[in-house]
């Protein structure tokens, strides 16, 4: 009687699971129109947000930089500057103002004109309440709109970066303007679809687990091939990787370093590395006392005969291999060879060489202990080197460093602290001034497509108590910053950028060990046309992830696409169907053993 | 008439130690027969084997055979399959175990376990079934009504009836009742025994009754079986066992026992305790209290008969006087 | 008949989620100041975290905190997600089904062939089927879920690729139908449940078998063989029905691992659930999300509970009459 | 009470909450418990008698009334432990009764430990402790309890108990879960102490044959109230109480042709939380009539030492019984 | 078995006292098979974890170019995803394992038996508090709450081996609540408080040596559950990032693709040494706990 209540039980656990299946399953089902050529893209996190007034992560910047374009874009072969929102500009004699003409006939997304109204609250609101746009804006003193074709910005010095890197998206007035910016900075959940300038817009967003972009049909350049891009949100990177080998998605923007290799060898895939404005670097307590009378650190570090020989002490390029599985790019100072234009390897670059930094050791005193560390009076060259826990990467490399180090005499600790931590050790104040709490860390910075501004930033003086993490201060290279910033002309600036390179490369305020790469994978039988341009003209990227739409519009639709994936469904089925039968079978054979079966059996 | 149910040289052994050895029984129709013995002598063992119902650890050996009435062949349960003895039980052997709250399954209504049963061996509707339902527990003096309870929600009295009325389902001709009122009260106990006592008057149902209480099966019983670390040491007729044991065990045990009516004063205890089956005594198992033991004792004595229907398994049976008993009283520990 | 028990199981369960509750806000505020971790901008002045203060609610005192807390609870005001600033409760509703498919097909698998090996164990007992039944299933229960799921993955997904391994799923694709629907979820359901499935069988085989065992030796299962019963019913109308009854019970204290497993295992299938979220809520450091998704998974077990108790008053008659 | 007196006990009641609501397990006992003397306490179970025999030693707080030792109240610390130290206990279960990780000298030493008896007394008051109750303290002392038999057990139990030379023992149902032969051996372990140290006894049981063999007095308890006392042959010869009478011919005789007349009861025991009004055995009682169901009739005396709590010796209401005899 | 119990086949099944054979422990952990397969497994980890970091071939994190490479002459179990040997970070690693399960369930324990002693010994509200509190951490998911807490602090082994053990001490407390208050109403108690023993006295003298094996049985399954906790902690990131254990090498392994690169050699190694290591323990908590809990144990 009982027993029947039990089943009645599992009858009902067994629908509600069915229904679980049909109601989980139907929330997922808005799929796309039938018969259209769909880019699917994988990667490990979908944006957050899609609302540049909060967003934070690289994926969001790679959905906006396809759904709006920037008043002055980037070329896609060479990183200059190319027409955006602005068709042309004029540059005034004292190079404070820039006069740009936009298209009159240019239209977003929903059919409305872009004006210079656009251009003026994208700049003017966007440019001060964006928490990641307002570091662009603080030269600029106004912003005239003579007319709906024409913007006029003014700035207080010369400023290249309003015609070769002013990185705020044109956002449409009509659609952000409605909106109070109070929320615009909260929980505002941008309308979709996402209107937009670019050749894609977003049609549909859910953070934990795609993004669908549509045909922008009022895009003012070349119909794109492809109908849809989607990315697909898989939660960690080997799955996406995963899913890219069994065909499921067509590319996968950011392959890890072991996936790279691994993704090489397998037919219809293909491998890019591009370079990326990023790199790691090894920082050294650079804070006088004047500036950090409070500083925790071992004082040895500020000799500069020490950060030399570990300079030479380190081999950049083995931790390369080991530690990036040689995907990464060995680094010669701290401009990334990405910003190509301005690029040249430095005269002091720091060779692989023990016994260099040995001599330079012995040179400045510092007594050899055999196996212990040097010592000097009563200094010893012992030094923690902190990583973030949270970078594999940087742990191996930090690792790596001190295996070396520890050759020449030089001790670094590793210790792996979470990246709060590491924040907190490095932004430490007392009393109001900075005292930071370390000897040296291993952490990396990433900079904007072409203008290399913010990355020479880091290390100005002005960025003590902001973004220096150093806290280098050499008023020369102050001196030098302000100059290449306002400098228009790219000769003339990768004259004084060099300059900048050189004196941090003497001064060693940073080791940077490796240039970060871009690492791509993609489907050759899905994807056609790929031409790897951004920011080399062969060994680039295949979409120019985040920097410009171009090559997005020139990719095609391969031999077998849009055939879904999830490989070997039909394999899948027949398992299921052996196994369902296998066990009926299993079932009535044992039934029938069973029935002359003995009673309770007890061990003996 | 043949007897219903003869038993000859019953051994159930576990782990190679016997714990049954050698027990020969007989039983009439309509016939009451006791079986009396402390815990461990092997009582219940014996009675579940009868249905064959021992855990496969038990290791059973010996003849027993049914002659219930209305059936030809004699069943043989030693030879029985497992699928043949099915037949057998509760068809014309019931069983009505001690902890009647752990004999009925606790999750379903008393009721159905009777229906249960009564479908099996017979293909009755379920107006029938019913109907029968209802005159076993008004035969167990209980009302119907009772049949909807679980277990829990009767009384100990009860649930005693309500066992007693599913061991009668099947109309059986042999019921085994072990220890059937050791957990009740001694009202109760009358009760219950009251009962019994109708039920196989009006029924002629055979009974055999399991008890470690002497004064239980004296007042139920026709004939007992006195059981002793496996083996029957003595049987009779009620009346005679009693009143002339043929055993020293069995007279020790009457001795020492208070009775309401007799003597204010406790008897002479029997010494030590009964042994253990892995170390069983040489002989005569009851020789290391025993008061009388002699040199002979040291072989096995058989169950021999010392007056019509009245065996007992004594070397110096059958006795006809007492002697007074050396290291009688004795305090040493059992 | 008397639902006093049940209702005094209502009432303590409702008393562990007010404790929830009152823990959940404590550790949340005490421990960590919400505002350094709401916070964690490097531009933030002392005014812009006053402002936030004042925006949480941080400046008045902690009672009245509380009572604005349980009062948004109340109301699935969860907070705002510092990830992605949309409401946690809108995270947590997204990805609650998820997981209750894959938690329910998982515990479901495993009490059916859990308990059922654990009848066949039992009523085999000290031969080689239940040696190796115990092996296994210790084997199994002593095996972290997530090592099972990356083995299955290994296998299953890119050794043999018979099954996805990713994704609830199959991304971007029109759907002709319901079942075609359904059936691609089933597919990519497979590995996931079937993780959980082997996490958890462990546990309800060990408890099937021991409770039948005790259930075997009870004397009625004697009676019922006594009766005739052949052995194979006397299994299954009277020691099984029995047994489940303790299953019941101590599958109930399961529900908190079948928690731990929906974290490590959706984090492995990168299967969009709770655990997933909370996953990403560790990583990101998302105290809003991360404290939305324990009160879930909290109120979660206990209701679970207190459905395991509904359902051992549905079954066991001497409960409801007390 | 006189100076043979023991211990007196007046007017106990002990409750306990149970579920539902409250059970008076003791409700209105007084008994006289003189030196050297077996006092039986029969009844069934639920009677209420282990709970007497607990409350007795303060084990278990009694909702009204007062226990006396020798005339003095027994109330505060000072007094219960000298109650403690001249009357000691044992209980029904020899399995339960003893700490399975404690060695058989542990266990008897243990009561001279917490009394704060002199450590030299130990070791000859233990051997003289064993030695009484037929335990060679050589070959028993270091023993745990399970390598002991079910009633070698009981007689460690007893020896625990006689280690501090009580005065009174109060053994409650001490040989009902041995066997026979077992029972008798405990049984007579008792008698001998009552015999040789002069040990007053209060017996509880359920057994009246038992009781018949051993006791000197009697106090038969239905439902948490004396219903019946007097000298032990008086009580179980010629019982006066109806359940007294039908308890007695329900005890099963083990001698050919077995006992008499069987006084049938109906029904059973009903809870005690749930009293029936007036006398409470009303219900099952053959005898019942008129005022039985409405009046709770006290102790009354039926001649001899015998006290019977029946309306039937009522003398107010002779005439009455006698027309119910009538019908 | 004694002889009075070896009689019925009811008999035959019935069960003998509890906790009341004491010193047979060499004889279970000897004389059975599962105790065998548990001791010898438990002392060779035991010895990996005290002997670990010097018998290993490498030191464990000691990375070179020969990356996720299957087990060969030189690597016998492979390597790691930065070129390090997993055979020397399984060898390592059995030590912070163990030594979290220890020092978490040690926590664990001592927490759960007091706070079960004190509230079934003495009961009333006292009790029903405890009882509540004990509930709580019943009912409440505990790897959650391991992860908020553990998020909250900042990772380290001390964090680890608190957070675990201030969590899982529940189970241990409700045991032994329910052992003392069984306990609290046998006789050989009453019977002591019949003499006139006060509380410390029963406690010390017949509670606590009747609890104590019942606690033990009960820390090993603990260091089980505490082992398996460490792992799922450091699995999702919560671990001690600057050590290497079981849970760590397989976060690692998950993080940097082995199963896609089926780097078995990787994946496999960590997993069992914790399956095989908990199944161990768990074997040997079951067979002390069957040997001192009635309800548990079974014969042969």
């Amino acid at each position: 009687m009982r027993l029947k209540r039990v089943w009645t039980v599992t009858g009902l656990l067994v629908a509600t699971v069915a229904l679980g299946v049909g109601v989980a399953s139907a929330g997922g089902a808005s799929g796309s129109k039938q018969g259209d050529s769909i880019l699917k893209i994988g990667w490990a996190q979908n944006p957050s947000t899609i609302n540049p007034y909060v967003g934070q992560d690289e994926e969001a910047f790679s959905i906006w930089a396809i759904n709006w374009d920037l008043l002055v874009n980037f070329s896609p072969k060479d990183l200059s500057p190319t027409p955006g929102i602005a068709e042309s500009w004029d540059i005034s004699d004292d190079k404070k103002t820039v006069t740009f003409h936009l298209d009159p006939n240019a239209k977003w997304s929903d059919g409305q004109p872009i004006t210079s109204e656009d251009v003026k609250y994208s700049l003017e609101v966007l440019g001060s309440k964006g928490a990641l746009f307002t570091s662009y804006t603080d030269n600029i003193t106004s912003i005239e709109t003579p007319n709906a074709d024409t913007v006029v910005i003014h700035t207080k010095r010369p400023d290249a970066r309003i015609v070769g890197g002013l990185f705020i998206y044109i956002l449409p007035k009509h659609v952000w303007g409605k909106v109070p910016v109070g929320d615009l900075t909260g929980s505002y959940k941008p309308e979709l679809p996402l209107v937009g300038s670019g050749p894609f817009i977003v049609t549909d967003f859910e953070p934990n687990r795609i993004t669908k972009m549509e045909k922008n049909p009022n895009f003012r350049g070349p119909e794109p091939k492809f109908d849809e891009i989607q990315f697909i949100r898989y939660g960690n990177q080997d799955a996406a990787e995963r899913a890219l080998q069994v065909g499921e998605v067509d590319m996968v923007p950011e392959v890890s370093a072991a996936g790279f290799a691994r993704l090489g060898d397998q037919p219809n895939i293909e491998t890019l590395r591009a370079s990326s404005p990023a790199y790691t670097q090894m920082a050294f307590n650079s804070c006088s006392t004047k500036i950090c009378p409070d500083a925790q650190y071992n004082p040895a570090i500020q000799d500069l005969a020490v950060r030399q020989a570990t300079a030479y002490a380190v081999d950049r390029e083995r931790i390369n291999q080991i530690a990036a599985r040689d995907t990464s790019f060995e680094a010669h100072g701290m401009l990334p060879s990405f910003y190509k234009s301005f690029y040249e390897v430095p005269a002091d670059d720091y060779p692989y060489d023990p016994e260099k930094a040995k001599q330079i050791l012995d040179d400045a005193g510092w007594q050899d202990n055999g196996d212990s560390p040097r010592t000097k009076g009563g200094q010893e060259l012992k030094f923690n080197l902190y990583v973030r826990s949270e970078s594999p990467y940087d742990i191996q490399a930090a690792k790596l460093v001190a295996e070396q180090a520890k050759a020449v005499g030089i001790e670094y600790d590793v210790q792996v602290v979470s990246t709060d931590k590491l924040y907190d050790l490095t932004v430490r104040k007392v009393n109001g001034k900075p005292a930071p709490d370390y000897d040296t860390f291993i952490w990396g910075w990433g900079g904007d497509p072409y203008d290399p501004s913010f990355l020479l930033s880091v290390l100005t003086t002005g960025e003590i108590g902001g973004s220096s993490d150093s806290y280098y201060s050499n008023p020369t290279y102050d001196r030098l910053f302000k100059q290449q910033a306002g400098s228009f002309d790219t000769a003339q600036r990768k004259g004084i950028i060099q300059r900048m390179v050189a004196l941090t490369q003497h001064d060693l305020p940073y080791l940077v060990i490796t240039y970060d790469p871009n690492l791509e994978a993609y489907r050759t039988d899905r994807v056609a046309n790929v031409e790897p341009t951004c920011p080399e003209d062969s060994t680039g990227d295949a979409i120019c992830d985040q920097t410009s739409y171009e090559p997005l519009l020139t990719i095609a639709p391969g031999s077998s696409s849009g055939e879904s994936g999830g490989g070997g469904s039909g394999i899948a089925i027949a398992v299921v169907a052996v196994v369902v039968v296998g066990v009926g079978a299993f079932f009535v054979i044992r039934a029938r053993r069973r029935r002359d079966s003995e009673p309770l059996e007890l061990d003996e | 008439m043949s007897a219903l149910l003869k038993v000859s040289d019953l051994r159930v052994e576990y782990r190679g130690q016997p714990i049954v050895d050698g027990v020969d029984l007989a039983l009439e129709r309509g016939e009451a027969m006791g079986l009396a013995g402390e815990s461990g002598c092997g009582k219940t063992t014996t009675a579940l084997a009868l249905m064959k119902l021992l855990p496969p650890a038990l290791k059973q050996s010996g003849a027993v055979t049914l002659r219930p009435p209305g059936v030809e062949e004699p069943i043989n349960v030693g030879r029985r399959t497992e699928a043949g003895m099915r037949r057998v039980r509760w068809r014309h052997v019931s069983l009505v175990f001690q902890g009647a709250m752990n004999s009925l399954d606790p999750v379903q209504r008393v009721d159905a376990q009777i229906a249960e049963a009564i479908r099996l061996h017979e293909s009755a509707g379920a107006k029938e079934v019913r109907a029968r339902i209802d005159e076993l527990l008004t035969t167990v003096g209980l009302t119907p009504a009772l049949g909807r309870r679980y277990a829990h929600q009767l009384s100990g009295g009860q649930r005693q009836r309500m066992m007693i009325a599913l061991a009668l389902a099947c109309r059986p001709s042999l019921v085994i009742a072990d220890e059937p009122t050791t957990a009740l009260d001694v009202t109760i106990q009358a009760q219950v025994l009251q009962l019994l006592e109708s039920l196989r008057e009006r029924l002629g149902l055979a009974l055999i009754l399991i008890s470690h209480d002497l004064g239980v099966l004296a007042e139920t019983c026709d004939r007992i079986a006195i059981m002793y670390a496996g083996r029957i040491v003595e049987t009779g007729p009620v009346s005679s066992v009693f009143e002339a044991p043929q055993h020293p065990y069995t007279k020790r045990l009457l001795d020492s026992l208070p009775v309401i009516g007799g003597p204010r004063a406790l008897g002479d205890p029997i010494p030590g305790g009964p042994p253990d089956p892995g170390e069983m005594p040489e002989g005569c198992r009851f020789r290391p209290r025993c008061p009388y033991a002699a040199d002979r004792c040291l072989s096995d004595p058989a169950l021999r008969e010392t007056s019509a229907g009245h065996a007992s398994a004594c070397h110096f049976a059958p006795w006809s006087e007492w002697p007074a008993a050396a290291g009688a009283g004795s305090l040493e520990a059992g | 008949m008397s639902g006093r028990w049940l209702a005094g199981k209502v009432a303590a369960a409702l008393l562990t989620f007010a404790f929830v509750l009152v823990f959940n806000f404590f550790l949340f505020r005490v421990m960590g100041d919400p505002t350094t971790q709401l916070a964690r901008l490097p531009q933030a002045t002392p005014e812009e975290l006053q402002q936030l203060r004042h925006n949480y609610g941080l400046d008045k005192p902690l009672m009245g905190q509380f009572v604005d807390y349980v009062g948004d609870t109340g109301r699935l005001d969860l907070g705002l997600s510092q990830r992605s600033r949309q409401p946690v409760w809108s995270e947590i509703k997204d990805a609650l089904p998820w997981t209750l498919l894959l938690v329910g097909t998982g515990t479901l698998l495993a009490t059916v062939i859990g308990s059922w090996l654990g009848v066949v164990a039992a009523t085999r007992r000290g031969k080689r089927t239940d040696d190796g039944l115990l092996g296994f299933s210790l084997f199994t229960y002593a095996a972290p879920e997530y090592w099972i799921g990356i083995i299955l993955i290994l296998v299953f997904a890119v050794w043999i690729p018979i099954f996805p391994s990713g994704l609830q799923v199959t991304p971007g694709v029109q759907f002709s139908g319901f079942f075609s629907n359904a059936w691609d979820v089933a597919k990519h359901l497979v590995l996931p449940a079937t993780a959980m499935t082997l996490m958890l069988l462990g546990q309800y085989f060990l408890i099937m078998r021991s409770s039948m065992v005790d259930v075997l030796t009870e004397d009625f299962i004697t009676v019922k063989r006594a009766t005739g019963l052949p052995w194979e019913r006397v299994v299954r109308r009277h020691a099984v029905p029995n047994a489940l009854l303790p299953l019941v019970t101590l599958s109930a204290i399961q529900f908190g691992a079948v928690v731990g497993g929906a974290i490590t295992i959706e984090t492995i299938f990168s299967w969009p659930g709770l655990g997933e979220l909370s996953f990403q809520a560790i990583n990101d450091k998302d105290f809003p999300v991360l404290e939305g998704t324990f009160l879930v998974f909290s109120a979660g077990v206990i209701l679970a509970n207190l459905l395991a108790d509904c359902l051992y008053f549905y079954l066991d008659p001497r409960v409801q009459s007390r | 009470m006189n100076d043979e007196t023991l211990m007196d006990v007046r007017e106990l009641e002990v409750q306990f909450r149970a579920r539902r609501g409250v059970a008076r397990a003791v409700d209105g006992v007084s008994l006289e418990w003189r030196r050297g003397e077996v006092l039986g306490v029969v009844g069934e179970s639920g009677s209420g008698k282990s709970t007497l025999a607990r409350a007795m030693l303060g084990l278990v707080p009694s909702a009204a009334g007062a226990v006396e030792l020798e005339g003095r109240a027994v109330n505060g610390k000072a007094s219960l432990g000298e109650l403690r130290r001249r009357v000691q206990m044992i209980f029904q279960d020899p399995y339960q009764t003893l700490n399975p990780r404690q060695r058989v000298g542990t266990i008897v030493t243990e009561p001279l430990i917490v009394q704060g008896v002199p450590r030299g007394e130990h070791e000859a008051r233990v051997r003289r402790a064993l030695e009484d109750v037929g335990l060679d303290p050589e070959r028993f002392g270091g023993r745990y309890p399970y390598q002991l038999s079910g009633g070698q057990r009981q007689r460690v139990a007893i020896a625990a108990a006689l280690v501090l030379e009580p005065e009174g023992l109060i053994c409650d149902e001490p040989v009902s879960m041995l066997d026979a032969s077992v029972r008798t051996q405990i049984l007579a372990v008792l008698g001998e102490l009552k015999r040789r140290r002069g040990l007053g006894l209060v017996f509880i049981t359920h057994d009246l044959s038992l009781a018949w063999a051993l006791c000197d007095r009697i106090a038969v308890m239905y439902l948490g109230r004396v219903v019946e006392q007097g000298s032990a042959p008086d009580v179980i010869e010629r019982p006066q109480h109806p359940y007294t009478q039908a308890l007695v011919t329900a005890v099963p005789v083990p001698s050919a042709g077995g006992g008499g007349r069987r006084e049938l009861l109906s029904g059973e025991l009903p809870d005690a939380t749930a009293v029936p009004s007036g006398c409470r055995f009303h219900p099952r009682c053959p005898r019942r009539f008129g005022p039985c169901d409405r009046v709770d009739p006290p102790l009354i005396a039926t001649g001899g030492s015998q006290l019977a709590a029946c309306l039937l010796h009522d003398p107010a209401l002779a005439t009455e019984v006698q027309a119910a005899r009538g019908d | 078995m004694s002889g009075e119990q070896a009689g019925a086949a009811v008999e035959v099944l019935a069960q003998p006292e509890f906790g009341d054979e004491p010193g047979t422990v060499r004889e279970l952990l000897l004389g059975t098979w599962r105790g065998r397969f548990g001791l010898a497994v438990v002392a060779l980890f035991a010895f990996m974890a005290l002997f670990g970091k010097a018998i290993a071939p490498y030191p464990p994190d000691a990375s070179s170019l020969d990356v996720l490479a299957p087990p060969s002459i030189h690597h016998l179990l492979g390597t790691t995803e930065s070129g390090a040997d997993v055979l020397s970070q399984v060898l390592v690693g059995a030590r912070v394992s163990i030594v979290v399960g220890l020092a978490a369930a040690a926590i664990s324990a001592v927490l759960g038996s007091t706070v079960g002693l004190v509230g079934g010994y003495f009961g009333g509200w006292t009790d029903r508090g405890l009882d509540a509190l004990e509930n709580w951490f019943l009912v409440i998911p505990t790897l959650p709450l391991m992860i908020v807490l553990a998020r909250l602090l900042n990772p380290s082994l001390t964090v680890l081996i608190a957070v675990i053990g201030l969590t899982s001490w529940a189970g241990t407390g409700r045991i032994v609540r329910a052992q003392v208050l069984t306990l609290r109403e046998r006789a050989f108690v009453e019977r002591a408080r019949a003499l006139g023993a006060g509380d410390g006295y029963i406690i010390r003298k017949h509670i606590l040596p009747n609890t104590l094996p019942l606690i033990f049985a009960n820390t090993v399954l603990i260091v089980a559950v505490a082992i398996l906790s460490e792992a799922a902690l450091s699995f999702l990131g919560l671990g001690d990032p600057t050590r290497i254990s079981w849970g760590t090498m397989l976060e690692n392994a998950f993080e940097s693709g082995a199963p896609s690169a089926q780097a078995w050699w990787y994946v496999i190694p960590p997993g069992l040494c914790i399956t095989v290591l908990v199944l161990a323990i768990s074997i040997l908590g079951y067979l002390f706990e069957e040997h001192v809990n009635p309800r548990l144990r079974e014969h042969g």
